[in-house]
Formats: structure tokens, sequence, C-alpha cells
């Protein structure tokens, strides 16, 4: 009985003890997280690596960003700014910021042709070194990079109705022809579309705040719903690095949608079933 | 009727309504709904004496809104005798903070050190969640007032979240989903909140994922937490006018409808 | 009355005169605000930041691994002239670079594979109106990502299912309207009841 | 090479804190809080400076302009007053720092907010129409969020606000998880295209 007790013990004991050192230094509740990670690295490097894939893609239309052409034009013919902004509630480690740069970039190059002022006004000091730099390189790659004002990117205010006051400000005395707020927005939205809106420019929104979202779609001509955004910034620079990694967040959710119908099935199947609680 | 005229009736008109709502000055009992006695429950139903993060994640501009909140959430966090941590993850939450807990202590006749603890602002909030994960003193070697955590009664058992039954974070923006991805997701603490209106639903994916355990939201929110714990406050005070803003909007939408038809039908 | 709180209710009427049109006072109170706040942070985060956090355990404490990440901080200085401005790269490409390692898990984490679960749970329901709300879920889920779906025009299935899609997007975004006017409207009353009560005396 | 080194930098900083955020050991954890407290907080304090400096040298410019010298000394009076007010009286409590922070800052701030308002106001009335089907309904869920949370003499009844309560926990919440499903996807690929130096445009990259 001792013997039997004792034999029960060892063997339990050891994969225990091994558990216990794997643990001290791999957090294994995040075990599902890193493979979901696994999976998307491989996703993102089939879609950009595999030429086959990349060639046939195309991207859908996304209403809007037709739109973006137009918007510059007018602002040429009626000789009135640009505004790009990209909100209050973004940092430069955010995704999104990255986006909407990529967005700017595309933006930049154009009114660098049309030879229209471009105002980019942020609260973050970072971001304004990023833009400045990324403004700078459209202009070189348009061929006019004697057309680029250093003093267009400017750093307003750190506060967040510091920040929407400023440009608010901006918006009522230079009446830009075209708006693009894209970016990550806090409740600074609605103020700088609704002043937009007043003095009259065509304006297009884009973020990943879902609150803001609502105010955008009442207030603007054209808006971008969260992961629009990412893809905007594929289409608009026809970048085949970043139309490979839309098709990698489709394939994405076709898996994320395969997995919830299995889940769904097993869960109705065996309800005690659990491998599908990550 | 140009744009701007009728920009001007509907400000005008807002601004009325709002003023002559607040003269009146009459206090209104909120029926209460679902969401805030879920919170209450929560709340209500941990054990006695427990430590909790109240945590001031908002700006002073929201103040109008996460006052009553806050006023709230501490009365009934210091009637259950909880020893409470305060913190705050944005600058403009810290004096905001430090000043309403310690009003609401001298309410419940609270004690500085032993019942509730303020420690202030931590800048980089991601980190600062994180930190406090591993070491709540070590991301707080001092507290507000500059007493050495160490040395403080309340704090003598507390490590980490380990030690903490709740983390109640006041928010007007986006700092819970931090507590929810960090605090919750990395260390398994309990997540509530109490956040602007505004906010709601964002987090309802998280409520119905159980990440976040509850929320009560907005002045109304307050107001029937007020009638829940059955006390005044500012939240009933304010219901009147906001409500009738609420009617005012409606109204808007209703007028800006009609006149859209009306134009249509003409062609 | 207190001087703080006549600053306070006259700088409060000199933003409001922006809803009538904008104006020099307006202006000016606007003016006022940028430059105050940045001066706002640039003492905090001298305090908090380069005094708390840098300077102090560098130099006081010894802490030499800090010199890292304040040359990190001094390269971004180089951005004050041209020829010494690709110093700020390295700068900004810690933050960018630490920042996507960051949000990689935590985006597939606690928002795709919690909210994956989170569904399956809704249609474990015991009885007709949970399972019948549930199964609203994982309609709505699966016609927004439609929705959001780049690789295929809208058209046939998909065009359908993106549009169901926009339905629910747009009970969303209603839903969200309305919760937000509440908070914008508390917003107005509190600016009202300290003009009202604190600078007026009208109200208690 | 002006280039290709921040690149490499970025890949780094990308990969270690990938790594390390499923590291247990204490010493990962106190590296991934090192890295995304004290080097954000430190490289973001001197961009603060570079930032500064900008807004004084674009407010100098137009110094010149006489319409506009007021409002620009009214903006450099308040952003050189802070630091000098903190260096002679220091700012804790009673100090003027924080006077003007409390009497100054604080109701300008909440004011520019309160503002908002009266946008949602215009907004409503000139946004909201029932144009087509999607607006319809964006139209009614508007509404019913609102009439909702403004039932304070309780006549509309429990069905009815059990009814816009479950409108917001299922349908509105399950379009608002796809939504935060999607960012979620674009956040990561951006992401992975970054550390893998794909993702070049913060560089100013030519394509």
């Amino acid at each position: 009985m001792i013997a039997y007790e004792f034999k029960i013990l060892t063997v339990l004991d050891h994969p225990a003890l091994l558990t216990i050192a794997i643990n001290e230094w791999l957090d294994l509740a995040q075990l599902p997280t890193f493979l979901a990670a696994v999976i998307a690295i491989l996703t993102v490097l089939y879609t950009t690596f595999h030429r086959k894939g990349r060639e046939g893609f195309k991207i859908r239309e996304i209403a809007g960003l037709k739109a973006v052409e137009e918007a510059i034009g007018r602002a040429t013919e009626m000789a009135r700014p640009i505004l790009f902004t990209p909100g209050w509630g973004g940092d430069i480690q955010r995704p999104t910021t990255i986006a909407a740069l990529n967005i700017l970039s595309s933006v930049a190059e154009k009114t660098a042709e049309y030879n229209s002022q471009l105002l980019f006004p942020t609260h973050d000091p970072v971001i304004m070194s990023v833009a400045q730099e990324v403004i700078a390189e459209s202009y070189n790659r348009a061929g006019y990079p004697e057309r680029f004002n250093i003093d267009d990117t400017t750093y307003v205010s750190p506060s967040q109705f510091g920040y929407a006051a400023a440009v608010e400000g901006m918006i009522t005395r230079l009446k830009p022809a075209s708006i693009f707020l894209l970016g990550t927005f806090e409740a600074e939205s609605l103020i700088l579309a609704e002043t937009g809106n007043i003095a009259g420019s065509i304006q297009i929104a884009g973020t990943d705040s879902t609150i803001q979202l609502a105010f955008f779609i009442v207030a603007c001509d054209y808006t971008l719903i969260g992961e629009e955004l990412f893809a905007a910034s594929g289409y608009l620079s026809k970048d085949k690095s970043i139309m490979a990694s839309i098709r990698a967040q489709d394939i994405m959710k076709v898996i994320i949608a395969a997995v919830i119908i299995l889940a769904i099935i097993s869960a109705l199947v065996v309800p005690l079933s659990d491998w599908w609680k990550f | 009727m140009n744009s701007t005229q009728s920009r001007h009736l509907a400000f005008a008109g807002l601004f009325i309504v709002v003023t002559v709502t607040m003269l009146l000055d009459i206090s209104i009992v909120a029926t209460v709904s679902n969401e805030t006695k879920r919170m209450f429950d929560y709340l209500d139903n941990l054990p006695d004496s427990s430590v909790i993060i109240v945590s001031f994640d908002h700006e002073a501009s929201s103040l109008p809104e996460m006052k009553p909140l806050g006023l709230v959430m501490l009365r009934h966090l210091f009637a259950k005798d909880h020893k409470l941590i305060g913190v705050a993850l944005l600058a403009e939450g810290t004096g905001v903070g430090y000043r309403l807990m310690q009003e609401t202590a001298k309410e419940y006749n609270k004690e500085y050190g032993r019942d509730y603890v303020f420690l202030g602002f931590k800048p980089q909030f991601i980190a600062a969640i994180l930190s406090m994960g591993e070491s709540i003193k070590g991301t707080f070697p001092e507290d507000y007032l500059g007493n050495a955590t160490s040395q403080i009664e309340l704090l003598s058992d507390v490590n980490n979240y380990d030690d903490v039954a709740a983390v109640v974070s006041l928010a007007d923006g986006s700092l819970t989903t931090h507590w929810i991805e960090y605090g919750n997701e990395k260390y398994g603490v309990q997540i509530s909140a109490a956040v602007a209106a505004a906010m709601l639903t964002t987090y309802d994916p998280y409520i119905s994922s159980g990440q976040l355990k509850a929320m009560v939201g907005g002045l109304r929110g307050a107001a029937e937490y007020e009638n829940l714990l059955g006390i005044g406050g500012s939240g009933a005070r304010s219901m009147l006018a906001q409500s009738s803003a609420h009617l005012y909007i409606i109204l808007l939408i209703i007028i800006g409808n009609f006149t859209y038809f009306r134009s249509r039908k003409k062609g | 009355m207190d001087p703080g709180t006549i600053v306070a209710g006259i700088l409060t009427i000199a933003i409001l005169s922006f809803l009538y049109g904008d104006n020099p006072v307006y202006k000016m109170a606007e003016t006022l605000l940028v430059g105050v706040s940045m001066g706002y942070v640039l003492v905090i985060t001298w305090t908090n930041t380069l005094m708390a956090v840098l300077f102090k355990p560098l130099f006081l404490e010894s802490q030499f691994w800090l010199v890292i990440p304040f040359i990190f901080g001094l390269f971004m200085f180089g951005r004050f002239h041209k020829s010494t401005s690709f110093l700020s790269r390295y700068s900004m490409a810690v933050l960018i670079g630490s920042g996507a390692g960051v949000a990689i898990p935590a985006m597939l984490g606690a928002r795709t594979l919690r909210q994956m679960t989170a569904t399956v749970e809704m249609v474990q329901g015991d009885s007709f109106l949970t399972i019948f709300s549930g199964l609203v879920v994982v309609v709505g889920l699966f016609s927004t990502l439609s929705y959001f779906y780049f690789s295929r025009e809208h058209e046939g299935i998909m065009g359908r299912s993106a549009k169901v899609g926009t339905y629910f997007l747009m009970i969303f975004f209603g839903t969200t309207f309305g919760y937000t006017v509440m908070s914008r409207v508390s917003t107005f009353i509190g600016r009202m009841d300290f003009l009202l009560s604190d600078f007026l005396h009208l109200t208690n | 090479m002006a280039r290709l080194f921040p690149q490499i930098i970025c890949g780094f900083f990308g990969v270690v804190l990938f790594v390390l955020y499923f590291l247990k050991a204490p010493s990962a954890k106190s590296l991934y809080l090192t890295i995304t407290s004290d080097y954000w907080q430190i490289i973001f304090a001197f961009a603060l400076l570079v930032g500064v400096a900008s807004f004084i040298r674009v407010n100098i410019k137009k110094l010149s302009i006489l319409s506009e010298s007021p409002y620009v000394i009214t903006g450099l009076l308040g952003l050189f007053a802070m630091p000098v007010m903190a260096l002679v009286w220091g700012i804790k409590g009673d100090s003027p720092f924080m006077w003007v922070f409390e009497n100054v800052q604080v109701p300008l701030q909440a004011t520019v907010f309160a503002l908002l308002a009266f946008f949602v106001a215009s907004a409503s009335l000139r946004g909201f129409k029932a144009r087509s089907l999607p607006a319809t309904i964006l139209l009614i869920s508007a509404l019913i969020a609102l009439l909702s949370r403004s039932d304070i003499f309780g006549w509309l009844g429990n069905s009815a606000l059990e009814f816009s309560e479950w409108i917001r926990s299922y349908p509105s919440m399950s379009a608002r998880r796809g939504i935060l499903i999607g960012i979620g996807l674009g956040s990561v690929t951006t992401s992975l295209r970054i550390i893998l130096g794909i993702e070049r445009t913060w560089l100013g990259k030519d394509r």
C-alpha cells in the first residue's frame, strides 16, 4: 500500500518538476497566442514571397479612396490648402499611425505634383518628426523637393483639447479645400469634423477608434472603417508588400471563421469540449 | 433659413434647454438598468475588507461625468470596508483622484495609510500596469504624499495583483482596454470599470467575453448607482437636464428628416 | 469671488463664443490654451521623466545602462540640423520596432482569440432566447468580417453577406452615437453647472 | 547605409519585444518593462523638446505679421510662463503653476470639450437623414439608445428597456467584435511588415 502510493508520487513528480522548469521560462498561458502569432507570421511570409499568389491579387474597391485624387485636385482648383491630421489618440508605436503615414505618403506625392499646400498638425513630437521625413521623401519622389516646407508639418499641443482647438482654428481660418482625418481619434473627432463641415471642406476620415467612427460617418463625406484604413494604404500606394499583407489578413479571417464554426459544432455535439477556450 | 442660421438656432435651443432645466434644480431618482445592477452586485459580493485598486484613468476635462461616477464607486467601496489603493494612469487624474479619495474617506471615517492610500501618477500606462503585476511597491516606491510605500500599513501584505481582489478603472477613454489586455490577460487580475457613457459600447465585447467583470457608465449610470446605494448626489441632480437634452437631440433628428423629406418631395 | 473662478469663468465664455463664429477673443483663448498646455507638459516631462527616470538614476544612482536610451534620446536632437537629421531615425526605429513587437501578441491574444472563444460560448445557451441571441452574434460577426474581406469584390454571396454586415455596423454606430451623445451632454452640463453656480451664483 | 542600420535596429527591437512577451523569467520581464517604459519615455521626452523648438520657430516667423503678433505673444507667453513659475515656486499643491493649470488650462480644455454637445446637435440636425436602408438603421438605433437613456419617469416600461439592452449586447456588440478582430489583424500584419523590414515608409524610403 505504501509502496504503491510512493510509486504514483515518483511518476507524477517527475513531469511536474519538468513543467515547473518550463513554467519558469515560458509563460504557458500564452501558448495559444504564440501559436496564433506563428500562423500569422507564416501567412504574411507566404503572401509576401509566394510570387504566383502575389500577381493575381487585386483588392476590392473601397469607397472614398477614389475621392482622394478628386480631393487634392479640388484644392488645386480652389487654391486652398489640404489638411491632414492623424488624431490625438495615436503614437508612433501604434500600427494604425504607421498605416495613416503610409496614406500620407501617397497624398503628399500628389500634393507635390499639383503644387498645393499640405498642412499636417499633430499632437505628438515623434509623429511630427516621422511625418516630416515621409513628406520630404514624397516630394523628392515626385520630383519637387523645393516645394516641401517643413513648417507646414507642425507640433501644436500635447493636450487633447489644445490640439483640437488649434486644428479647429486652422480649419476655420485657412478653410482647407480637403481634410484628411486618418489615424486614432478620440473625442476631438467631431470637433474637427463639424468644423470642417462648416468650412465647406471635402472630408475623408478613417480610424480604428470605434466610437469616433459613428461621428465620422455622420459628419464626413467618406469614412474608412477600422481595417479599411489598413487596406487603404495598400490601395493608394499600389505597394505590393502592403497588398500581400492585406491578402494575409483575409486568409486569417477565413481561418478564424473556420475555427469558430468547428468550435461551435464541437461545443454543440460535445458540450464539455474545451479545446477552443483560448 | 440658411445653414448658419439653422445651426445657430440648434445651438441656442440646446443652450436654453440645459440652462432652464438646471435652474429648476430638481433631483430625479433614476430607474436602475441591469448593467448598473450587475456592477453593484459584483462589487457588493466581494468579501469584506478586500484590497481593491481604484485607478483614476481620466483627464480633468471629463470631470463632469467622471466625478459623480468616482464618488459612487468610492462610497460603495468604503461602505463595505474595503482597503483601497488609488493610482492614476493619466497625469490629470492625479490631483483629482487624491482629492476625491480624501473627501469620501472623511465621510466614512477612514484613515489614510490603514484604510486607503493614494500612490499617485505613473507615466506610460502599459508599463505601469505590467510593472504593478510584478510589484506594486516597486512600481511606486513612494506614495503621492512622499511616504515610503514599504512603511505603509495597508501595503504590508500587498505585493502584486495576487493580493488584489479587483481593479476598478475610472476611465473616460480606452485605458480600461489596457487593464484588460495587460492586467487581466497577463496577470489574471479581475477588472471592472466605471466609464464615460461614450465608452460603454466599446467595452461590450469585453463584458460578453468576461474579460471585464462589470461596468457602469455615464451620469445616468452614476444616478442609478446613487439610487442603489440609497444616497442622493450630483448624478440625480443632473438627470432632468441630461434627459431633456437627449429628447431635444431626438427632436433635432426628427426635424432634420422632416425637412429632408419635404425638400425631396418638392424635387 | 476668488480670482481663479473669475478667470475660469471668463475663459469659459471666451471659448463658448466660438459657437457664434470665429472671433479675436476665441482666438486669444485658443492660443493661450495651446501655449499653457505645452508649458505644462514640458514641466511634467522634465520632472517625471527626465529627472526622475533618467538624470537622477543615471548620475546619482549610477544606473549606467540608462546611457543607451539617453543616447537614443539625444539622437532626436539630430533633427535640429539637416546634416545630422539621419540620427533621429535611430530613435524612431527603437520606438516603431518595439511598438510593433508589443502589438502582435497583444492584438492576437486579448483581441482575437478571446473574442473567438466568447463567440462560441454564446451559442451554448439553455433557453431559446440565449441561443437565438448567440446565433445573432455569430451572424453579425461573420457578416461584419465579410465586409472587411478585401480580396473579392462585394458581389454574389460575399456581396450579400457584406451588405448584412453593413446593417450590423450601422446598428453599432447608431447605438454608439446615442451613448456618446450622453457623454457630450454631460460635459456641457458640467460647464453650465460651473457657470450657473460657481461663477454666477444662480443655483446651489 | 543611412537607412539600413535604423532598419536593423527596428527589426531587432521588434523581435526582442515579441519574444520577451512569452518569457516568464524575471530578467525577461524586467527588460520588457525597461524598454516599454524607460526607453519610450526618455526618447519621447527628447522628441518633445524638438517639437517645442519647432513650435517656437514657426511662431517667431509669424511674429512679423502684425495682425498675428498679439496671438503669437499670448501663446509663447503661456509656454514660457509655466516652466518659469515651476522653477521659481515649484509645482506642488498651491503653487502658481498649479493655479494656472486649474484655473486656465482645465476650464479652457473642459469648455472646448463641452463645445462637442453643440456639434452633436448640429450633426444630428444635418447628418442623420434616412437616405437609404443603412442610414435608416443607423438613425433608428441611435433613437433607441437615446430614448432608453432618457427614461426618467419609468414611462418606457421594462420590455422596451430590455430590448434596447439586447440590441446593445448582441447585434451591436457583434459588429464591434468584428471591427475589433479586423483592426487586430490589420495591426498584426502591419507590425510584422515593420519588423521584417518590408514596411519602410517611416524611413522615407523610396518605393
